[in-house]
């Protein structure tokens, strides 16, 4: 089972965890991404997430495919913010489930390192009196 | 032959265009259509360095041969997350 | 800054996740344990968690300890229910909040295998015609 | 000299009691309250082996020397999670 989806709306992150095959596994593992508030030094008043939409949609969907395919997670969710996200909102939820927590681990570490390098998504800071795209990765 | 090219985030920026078609020779490479676009709208190469190529919203090298109604996307490394 | 607690109330995950250093921090990493539906086959009903609690606590507070000063994460948060518990419901929530991921993904690591090791808590399977305390471990 | 001993889950259904007073020799070590526990409460020693043992809610060894007003916990591995 696999949830993906951008989306401009927050995330609701109870619901989505909580739909997250909590019935039938051991453990949900989940990685919550969020704009820091200071980019070297420099206060970010938000961020603006464009994104190549269908590329992008893609992109997760084939990384969900193969992180279900590489492990035995059995639910897999990648929800991306598009648009403008503020400080302390969610910008990415990525969730599995999986009954022993080695493979779930394993499989989140995958999906949000391949996620940050292959997924065609781009990050804006905007300062009081600015805005710089980012580039380089953490 | 016609393809369309589509530009994001700071590539856009430089371009400034966000889609636009254009007319190439056939055979033409995603390379040929990129040095098109730094010399039409990037004024010079400079800037789009460490560009991604993507065709039909698959990632792509330069060499790679373009088709008639082809998609052709150019973009910076990504930062998403 | 760290959260512990043992606690007989259902989590409110939604509500501890947006409490857990989002406003500064780059990501957030949570392991959600969930009771399983079936044991080797047989229907589990509900479970039942018992702990010895001061120990319990004083158990949890040492492993957070141990977490915020081996790994720069800037927050942890443990909550472990007790008593009864049903399928479905989360019997534990781990959270980390740090600046870079490798690093909150070795402390939430090290914090969950650590609960399970060492805090006093057991819990016992419920089925419809008995019940039976679990010992061994995933 | 008086102790307190508890015991959790699996042991304390085999002992029949959560928490119980008992009255040890001066340097009794916890193997000594549990061989006490065993003889008395739990009719001999199959079943508390993988005990695990706490005195003052901190684990300890077997060989501990108790202490007047020691609490001493016996319970088997743990299962949280």
């Amino acid at each position: 089972m696999k949830t993906i989806r951008l989306q401009n709306d927050p995330i609701d992150c109870a619901a989505l965890i909580a739909a997250t095959g909590t019935v039938e596994d051991g453990a949900v593992l989940t990685f919550i991404g969020t704009p820091r508030r200071d980019s070297a030094g420099r206060p970010v008043e938000h961020l603006f997430y464009e994104a190549y939409e269908e590329m992008a949609q893609k992109e997760m969907d084939k990384i969900a495919d193969e992180a279900l395919s590489s492990w035995p997670i059995t639910d897999c969710l990648i929800i991306h913010r598009t648009g403008r996200v503020d400080p302390g909102q969610m910008s990415i939820l990525i969730a599995v489930s999986a009954h022993h927590r080695d493979e779930g681990f394993a499989a989140l570490r995958f999906i949000i390192d391949t996620v940050k390098k292959t997924v065609p998504i781009w990050k804006k800071e905007v300062y009081a009196d600015g805005s710089e795209w980012v580039s380089d990765r953490v | 032959m016609k393809i369309t090219i589509k530009a994001f985030a700071s590539v856009k920026d430089l371009c400034g265009f966000s889609e636009r078609e254009f007319e190439l020779p056939e055979h033409a490479t995603a390379d040929d259509a990129v040095r098109r676009v730094e010399r039409e709208c990037a004024g010079g190469s400079a800037g789009i360095e460490s560009l991604l190529l993507a065709v039909n919203e698959e990632y792509c090298r330069g060499d790679r041969v373009l088709a008639e109604n082809d998609i052709l996307a150019l973009f910076p490394p990504v930062s998403g997350g």
